[in-house]
């Protein structure tokens, strides 16, 4: 029985993969991911990774709706596609063949045992300052990554907003999905607060508590609802403050404590729930940063020679006379 | 609670999915079906990490590492995500295209 | 070293004839346009404290001490400095005609543009020279050798001209081709008997390579003399030589005598005498070879020379061939044979520095560049056609001058080494020196012939950038310039001989007349020294410390080890 | 200094790469006047705490002794479980010039931004205020990949410095959607290399059992999974570091930026790649089966190879400045390769390493990076001065640069002096070292490739510099369009003057090199004679005879 399931499954999750890379158009490739990623998470949750289901469903869910709701409004039809030549697809099918084949070879090796590593991961947890593996892998042992994941992120964001600007965010609120918002954002919040707080002990934590907050932040911005403006310097800080606090652990641990990030088990648990409640909000407001401080733009462009392009706004210099 | 075969199963099906993704980043076109096939494909880095985890004998917990390891992957390509659609609506923004070639004689 | 009284010492000194030259020119390159007071001081000084630091080092190291300085440049691998009796040879030749070139090269440039940027690459090609000449072992050797290609760049290119640019790209990429081919040969040696340092008469550590591996041997000292050919103009490396005549008087004095061409045959007789050693290279088949290439190069040289009727491009095809002497006294294994290679160094390096100042002379006095326009310059320039004479007759060989006195020991030893066919080729050049600067020297001294070019509009008749193939791509240049000249652009910034060919009409008037000399003493004075010392060195060779002496104590001690 | 460094220098490694983050998330929240400031004082800081690692490192008991490394376990867990950052010499060297190229930059794009305001178009030399929080987060990224142990680590800080250059070059939205376009180009490649560098640490996580590299290279055997894990990691970041064929999006992407960031780019992210690539060579290189990992080797050349000879071939055919640059960064990325082969020591040797020879060729290579780095980041700040000063960087449009802006043209060609490996430049000490390499390996063949690339390096930068000569027949000189502040010619200068000076007398950094990545070279010595009896130098010959 299991394994029909897992083969139809595993079926599903290809065909679906095909389906959006092949699809012509930009809105059935982005509903096929859509469903790509449901699948997915469905799949996640079948590899006893409920943590990352979660996130899956969240950030995955996010990112292909942002991804529908950009084509759907694309001012262009689906670019006339420069066909590419057989000569290019002739390598392109090679490579992806050679790359399949190699891979196949190298995952033919992989060893059947789990890797030591995890006993030892479990093994820390009493010290880790919370109960769960993930989150203690996340926040403790590996918190380095974690800080320079929110970087990542920020990172984004400050490029997004840097390309966002001189474009007016231009928003337009429709009666419906206003309605909707206003159902909806209370159940996210709310779940986002609750996946936080389980995290320490069940999975959920900072990521999925943050990509659904940034699903909220979406949502309420495209049904009007100015919860957060993507530009200007409030959704910056809010963006910002997560890293901003993380590193201040990091160097408070490095001056004050027993040294860069190392959490003492006595105050472990009260830290990470503080910063994963920050990360939680500065990825929301990442998340919602990044992917909606241009679809302003794309809705409605700001006149050119805005203050912010100061590049553009000069004059042409070099026109010759 | 493992069945024997899984493991297999999904490391060809990651590779796979991996191949698809990169194979139609490479030969399609469009910058916003471009993005898609990245995604798709970092589902296939993803879903061998997650297989990583769940080796071994049935009765034993999942290896937290590599599942910290794709929640980290995931957030990443979120962020790049975003940033490659904010890209690509600049470049396909009518708006911006009459000021370029200011050099042109 | 064979001399009793052989010592080597560390000293600074080498570092500081290095800074002479150095410090001027990093100096000169940050000064403004107008400062040319302090700009010729330093010119000045750098030059006179070199030339003292030569003269007052001559006597130790005759007497066999040698200085050395070194310090690591890589695990295992050291810059060297030293001050052999070779060495200093070469320093006394370079920072000699450094002098008087730096003289005439403040007169040539008088009110031109981009002084400051001249006159620092002309200290550093001084620099690259003088580092040459002190370089112990091959890797500084290399290391100077390729500095000098990059600092004489800007120089060939100074005008900035068509021409001039397409003359410097050529000249770098034959020199920086020789430089990579000498850069693999010192990488391979090194590699295989570790950093080698020079000695007479041969290393060891070559003589042990070669006789373990024969064919890797030769490889190596046939990548180390072709490298050198390049700068050395063997046939068929010469191809740059001529070209780069675009560039002004003084450069074409320093790619002609000072530095580059003089760089290339003193690394030919290094590697030759220094690295492999006489009798190894000969054996290795290497001398044969070089000597081969050596005499079709004389040969060819001057019959090329023949049909040039530029004057600069003539000189430049004269010195194609003799410099060739140089190389050719290298490959015969004997000591007179190297001795007369040694001397014509110096003696070439006097003679052409002489004709070049002449050449620029007439160039900028008379604004006339072509043999054929030479008439009756002897009735205008007295002095600058004797001297011009003089040098002439020297290169064809005749007595009492320097030139001579090489070709003698280059005959002589020639028949040491027991190749008579060498005479033939030293007869056969000192004719075909005859034919084509006993042309010259009678046109000179011919009465004046009616120059419509001369009086008439000179900008339209006198294509005076057209040094090269004549053709009517070059003359367009040089009538597009002329052009752009008298359209009212008096400070043009293209070259001060470009102005001069342009403006030859009113030369007469605006140069000449208004002094008692017949050309500025900046460019005068250094073409009579030289042309003094053409007479001199051949008339005094017996002297304590003439070149002639040096070159035979440093000859003799290359074969001390076999009992030459 | 030994007393210090088991105790506080350590300590000291996260320092590079947590201030510039903080300053990044400062700065992006400060007025642009203040970012600025804050980002020279920033990587000023840095620099010094840099240069304290590097003394750290120096001051280790080097190679003999098996400590060659500066080591951090962060959050206070030892590998496998936690992260442990490293720093040997190839650290502390590259952590250098980060600092040295980014100060100079920052000082740059301080002194643009000063005058932006009187002048908009001086923003278009570095992008503007955005630029700041974006540099120092690249900074930090670039600092991180050098000082990171670990797997996974080093593909996060990957990815950080991907989303900051991408962002950068964004921000040369000067003409129209161009540098968007070009970024986004950039972006697309990029994480086609991570992810499947990631693949690349999958696998060796799934045999391994860690992410910590130099344990894994205890736990890992040779076999297939090693070396696809190798031939991934090798195509993943060839493509970040734009390796023939990988490499097209360079020649786009680099141009498109503000010419500072084309500094920071072609000076130091792609080394970030290389690094990565190099040190994976180094440590589980010598675990594969020497026939594969000699293979991948040859590969890689090959592909430097052409990189080498297309690069420069289309750089000479290029008509405009940062183009020309960017190939000429194509062309020498090939170089930057060819160290693999070299390494990897003679084809059909018995064992890894037997190869004498590959310590002047690892040692080269670093040195390479160095020239490379200062050379082209002050190449592209000068052509950055000229594409402002003379209203674009066309080669037609530059004559009377040499004559008006002559420290400026100066500096393109001692840059061109360094990376074509002239004396007495670094690069020449690099060029040597490679060849060195290469002979004593008996790997001639890619001799030519070394010695050719030289010289089209040579034309190419020729090909510059003459075109800022007058032009014959017309005006004069033609002035400036526009006179440039001396702080924004000093610095590209004092780069590409520090590229060659360095090579002047580059002993102490070569046996700095020579101990500290030894990791591969251990027992290759400092000899590079093949007759073993290398007389010491001075003692040559004699009189004896």
């Amino acid at each position: 029985m299991m394994p029909l399931l897992d083969l139809i499954l595993a079926g599903t999750v290809l065909v679906t993969a095909v389906l959006a890379v092949l699809a012509p158009r930009r809105d059935a490739a982005a509903s096929a991911f859509l469903i790509f990623g449901v699948l997915l998470a469905l799949l996640w949750a079948r590899l006893e990774a409920p943590d990352i289901a979660l996130a899956e469903a969240a950030l995955g869910g996010g990112v292909a709706g942002a991804l529908l709701v950009d084509a759907l409004h694309s001012r262009r039809p689906p670019q006339p596609q420069a066909a590419s030549s057989w000569a290019a697809r002739i390598t392109g099918a090679a490579a992806g063949a050679a790359l399949l084949a190699a891979l196949l070879i190298g995952v033919r090796a992989v060893p059947q045992a789990r890797a030591p590593l995890a006993e030892e991961a479990y093994a820390r947890i009493p010290v880790s300052g919370v109960e769960h593996p993930v989150t203690a892998v996340l926040l403790n042992y590996r918190s380095y990554d974690t800080l320079l994941e929110i970087a990542v992120l920020a990172v984004a964001a400050l490029g997004a907003a840097a390309l966002a600007q001189g474009h007016r965010p231009v928003v337009r609120s429709r009666p419906a999905v206003r309605g909707l918002a206003l159902v909806l954002l209370p159940v996210l919040l709310l779940l986002a607060a609750w996946l936080l707080v389980a995290g320490t002990s069940q999975p959920g934590g900072a990521f999925q508590a943050g990509a659904l907050l940034g699903a909220a932040l979406v949502i309420a911005h495209l049904a009007g609802i100015g919860l957060a403006r993507p530009q200007g310097l409030a959704g910056l800080a809010w963006t910002l403050a997560g890293l901003l606090s993380f590193l201040a652990l990091a160097a408070g641990t490095a001056v004050f404590g027993a040294g860069w990030l190392v959490l003492d088990p006595a105050w472990a648990p009260g830290a990470i729930l503080a910063i994963e409640a920050i990360l939680a909000v500065s990825i929301g407001a990442g998340l919602a940063l990044i992917f909606l401080s241009n679809s302003a733009s794309l809705q409605q462009n700001g006149p050119a020679g805005e203050p912010g392009r100061a590049a553009e706004a000069e004059p042409p210099a070099g026109a010759p006379s | 609670m493992t069945v024997s075969g899984l493991p297999e199963l999904m490391t060809v099906l990651a590779c796979a999915v991996l191949v698809i993704g990169l194979s139609a980043h490479l030969l399609v076109a469009d910058l916003f079906r471009r993005i898609i096939s990245l995604n798709v494909a970092s589902g296939g880095v993803m879903m061998l990490l997650l297989v990583l985890a769940v080796r071994g004998p049935g009765d034993q917990d999942p290896d937290p590492v590599p599942q910290a390891l794709v929640l980290t992957g995931i957030v990443i390509m979120a962020a790049v995500t975003g940033l490659a659609l904010a890209l690509a609506r600049r470049v396909e923004d009518p708006a911006d295209e009459d000021d370029r070639d200011e050099e042109t004689p | 070293m064979t001399g009793t009284g052989s010592s080597v010492e560390y000293s600074v000194i080498p570092y500081v004839m290095l800074l002479t030259s150095l410090l001027p020119g990093l100096l000169i390159f940050t000064l403004r346009e107008e400062q040319h007071r302090l700009r010729i001081g330093l010119n000045l000084a750098g030059a006179l404290a070199k030339i003292v630091l030569v003269v007052l080092l001559i006597p130790p190291v005759v007497a066999g001490s040698t200085l050395r300085a070194s310090f690591s440049w890589a695990p295992g691998l050291d810059i060297v400095f030293t001050t052999d009796p070779f060495s200093l040879f070469f320093v006394a030749l370079s920072s000699g005609l450094w002098l008087l070139t730096t003289i005439y090269a403040i007169g040539y440039l008088e009110d031109s543009p981009n002084r400051s940027r001249f006159f620092g690459f002309f200290s550093l090609c001084v620099t690259a020279t003088v580092g040459i000449a002190l370089a112990g072992n091959l890797l500084t050797f290399l290391i100077f050798y390729e500095l000098l290609t990059l600092a004489t760049y800007p120089l060939v290119a100074h005008r900035g001209t068509t021409k001039a640019l397409r003359g410097a790209r050529t000249y770098l990429a034959y020199t920086l081709s020789g430089g990579v081919i000498l850069l693999l040969g010192v990488v391979w040696l090194t590699l295989l008997v570790g950093p080698v340092e020079f000695t007479a008469g041969g290393v060891d550590a070559v003589a042990e390579l070669a006789a373990e591996r024969p064919g890797t041997a030769t490889a190596i000292g046939a990548l180390l003399l072709a490298g050198m050919g390049v700068k050395a103009a063997l046939f068929p490396l010469h191809g740059w030589l001529p070209i780069a005549m675009v560039a002004p008087a003084p450069v074409s004095a320093l790619l002609h005598a000072v530095a580059v061409v003089k760089a290339g045959a003193f690394g030919i007789v290094r590697v030759v005498h220094d690295t492999y050693g006489p009798e190894l290279s000969a054996s290795l088949g290497l001398l044969p070879a070089l000597a081969g290439v050596a005499g079709f190069t004389i040969v060819y040289g001057s019959v090329r020379a023949l049909t040039q009727d530029d004057l600069k491009k003539r000189l430049a095809f004269s010195t194609v061939s003799q410099l060739s002497y140089v190389a050719l006294g290298a490959a015969l294994v004997a000591p007179m044979a190297t001795t007369g290679a040694l001397v014509h160094i110096v003696h070439q390096g006097i003679m052409k520095i002489t004709l070049f100042f002449c050449a620029g002379l007439f160039a900028e006095v008379l604004g006339r560049h072509r043999i054929s326009e030479l008439d009756g310059a002897a009735r205008r320039m007295p002095l600058t056609a004797l001297v011009f004479t003089i040098a002439a007759l020297g290169m064809i060989g005749l007595p009492p001058t320097a030139g001579f006195l090489s070709k003698w020991a280059l005959g002589a030893g020639a028949l040491d080494a027991g190749q008579p066919w060498v005479l033939g080729v030293l007869l056969m050049s000192t004719a075909l020196n005859a034919a084509y600067f006993l042309p010259v020297i009678y046109r000179i001294w011919l009465p004046e012939r009616d120059h419509a070019g001369d009086t008439g509009d000179a900008a339209a008749d006198d294509p005076g950038e057209a040094i090269g193939d004549g053709g009517a791509g070059a003359t367009a240049d040089g009538a597009e310039e002329a052009t752009g000249h008298t359209a009212g652009a008096p400070d043009a910034g293209t070259s001060a001989e470009g102005s001069a060919a342009a403006g030859a009409p009113a030369a007469p008037h605006g140069r000449t007349p208004a002094r008692r000399l017949e050309a500025p003493a900046a460019l005068l004075l250094p073409a009579l020294v030289t042309g003094a010392l053409v007479l001199l060195l051949g008339i005094a060779a017996g002297w304590d410390y003439s070149p002639w002496t040096l070159a035979r104590m440093i000859a003799e001690t290359g074969y001390g080890g076999e009992g030459g | 200094m030994s007393g210090l460094v088991p105790g506080l220098l350590p300590g000291l490694l996260p320092v590079p790469v947590f201030l510039p983050l903080i300053a990044a998330a400062l700065a992006a929240l400060l007025p642009a006047r203040a970012r600025a400031w804050l980002g020279l004082a920033t990587v000023a800081c840095t620099a010094v705490v840099v240069t304290a690692i590097t003394a750290g490192v120096a001051g280790l008991p080097g190679r003999g002794s098996g400590e060659d490394a500066l080591s951090l376990a962060l959050a206070g867990w030892e590998a496998p479980v936690g992260i442990v950052l490293r720093a040997d010499a190839l650290s502390a060297v590259l952590l250098l010039l980060t600092s040295v190229v980014g100060l100079v930059v920052s000082v740059h794009a301080l002194a643009a931004g000063r005058d932006a305001d009187a002048l908009p178009s001086m923003s278009s030399l570095y992008g503007g205020p955005a630029f700041w929080p974006l540099w120092l987060a690249l900074f930090a990224a670039l600092n991180g990949v050098y000082v990171t142990g670990d797997l996974f680590n080093a593909y996060v800080m990957l990815e950080l410095l991907t989303l900051a250059a991408v962002s950068l070059v964004a921000l040369g939205g000067r003409a129209g959607n161009g540098a968007a376009a070009a970024a986004l180009r950039y972006l697309f490649v990029a994480v086609v290399g991570s992810l499947l560098f990631l693949m690349a640490v999958a696998l060796v996580y799934a045999e391994a059992g860690t992410l910590d590299l130099p344990l894994a290279a205890e736990r890992i055997g040779p076999g297939p999974l090693l070396h696809v894990a190798l031939a991934l990691a090798l195509v993943g970041l060839a493509a970040k570091f734009a390796l023939f064929p990988l490499h097209s999006w360079l020649p786009v992407a680099h141009p498109a930026a503000p010419a500072a960031v084309s500094a920071l780019l072609s000076g130091l992210v792609i080394k970030a790649a290389l690094f990565l690539l190099w040190r994976l060579w180094g440590i589980l290189g010598p675990v594969a089966e020497p026939v594969v990992l000699q293979g991948l080797g040859l590969a890689a050349g090959a592909a430097g190879s052409i990189a080498v000879l297309w690069g420069s071939f289309m750089a000479l055919r290029r008509r405009r400045l940062k183009p020309i640059i960017a190939y000429s960064t194509v062309a020498q990325v090939g170089y930057l390769v060819l160290l693999l082969p070299l390494t990897a020591g003679p084809v059909g040797a018995d064992a890894f390493g037997a190869g004498e020879g590959s310590g002047p060729g690892w040692t080269g290579g670093v040195v390479l990076v160095l020239a490379h780095g200062l050379a082209k980041a002050g190449m592209f700040l000068a052509a950055g001065n000229l594409a402002l000063a003379y209203r674009g960087d066309r080669l037609r449009g530059l004559g009377g640069a040499v004559t008006h802006m002559p420290l400026t043209v100066a500096t393109i060609g001692l840059a061109g002096v360094s990376l074509a490996g002239l004396p007495p430049s670094l690069g020449f000490a690099a060029k040597w070292q490679l060849l060195t390499s290469a002979l004593a390996g008996g790997q001639w063949w890619w001799v030519p490739v070394l010695l050719l690339g030289g010289l089209l390096t040579v034309a190419y930068t020729a090909l510059m510099v003459r075109a800022t000569f007058n032009q014959p027949g017309g005006p004069d000189a033609e002035p400036p369009a526009r006179r440039l502040p001396r702080t924004l010619v000093l610095g590209p200068f004092v780069l590409a003057a520090g590229s060659v000076l360095l090579g002047v007398a580059p002993a102490g950094l070569l046996e700095f090199l020579g101990s500290g990545t030894g990791d591969v070279t251990a027992g290759a010595g400092d000899a590079p004679g093949a007759a073993g009896d290398v007389p010491p130098s001075g003692a040559a010959g004699g009189d004896g005879s």
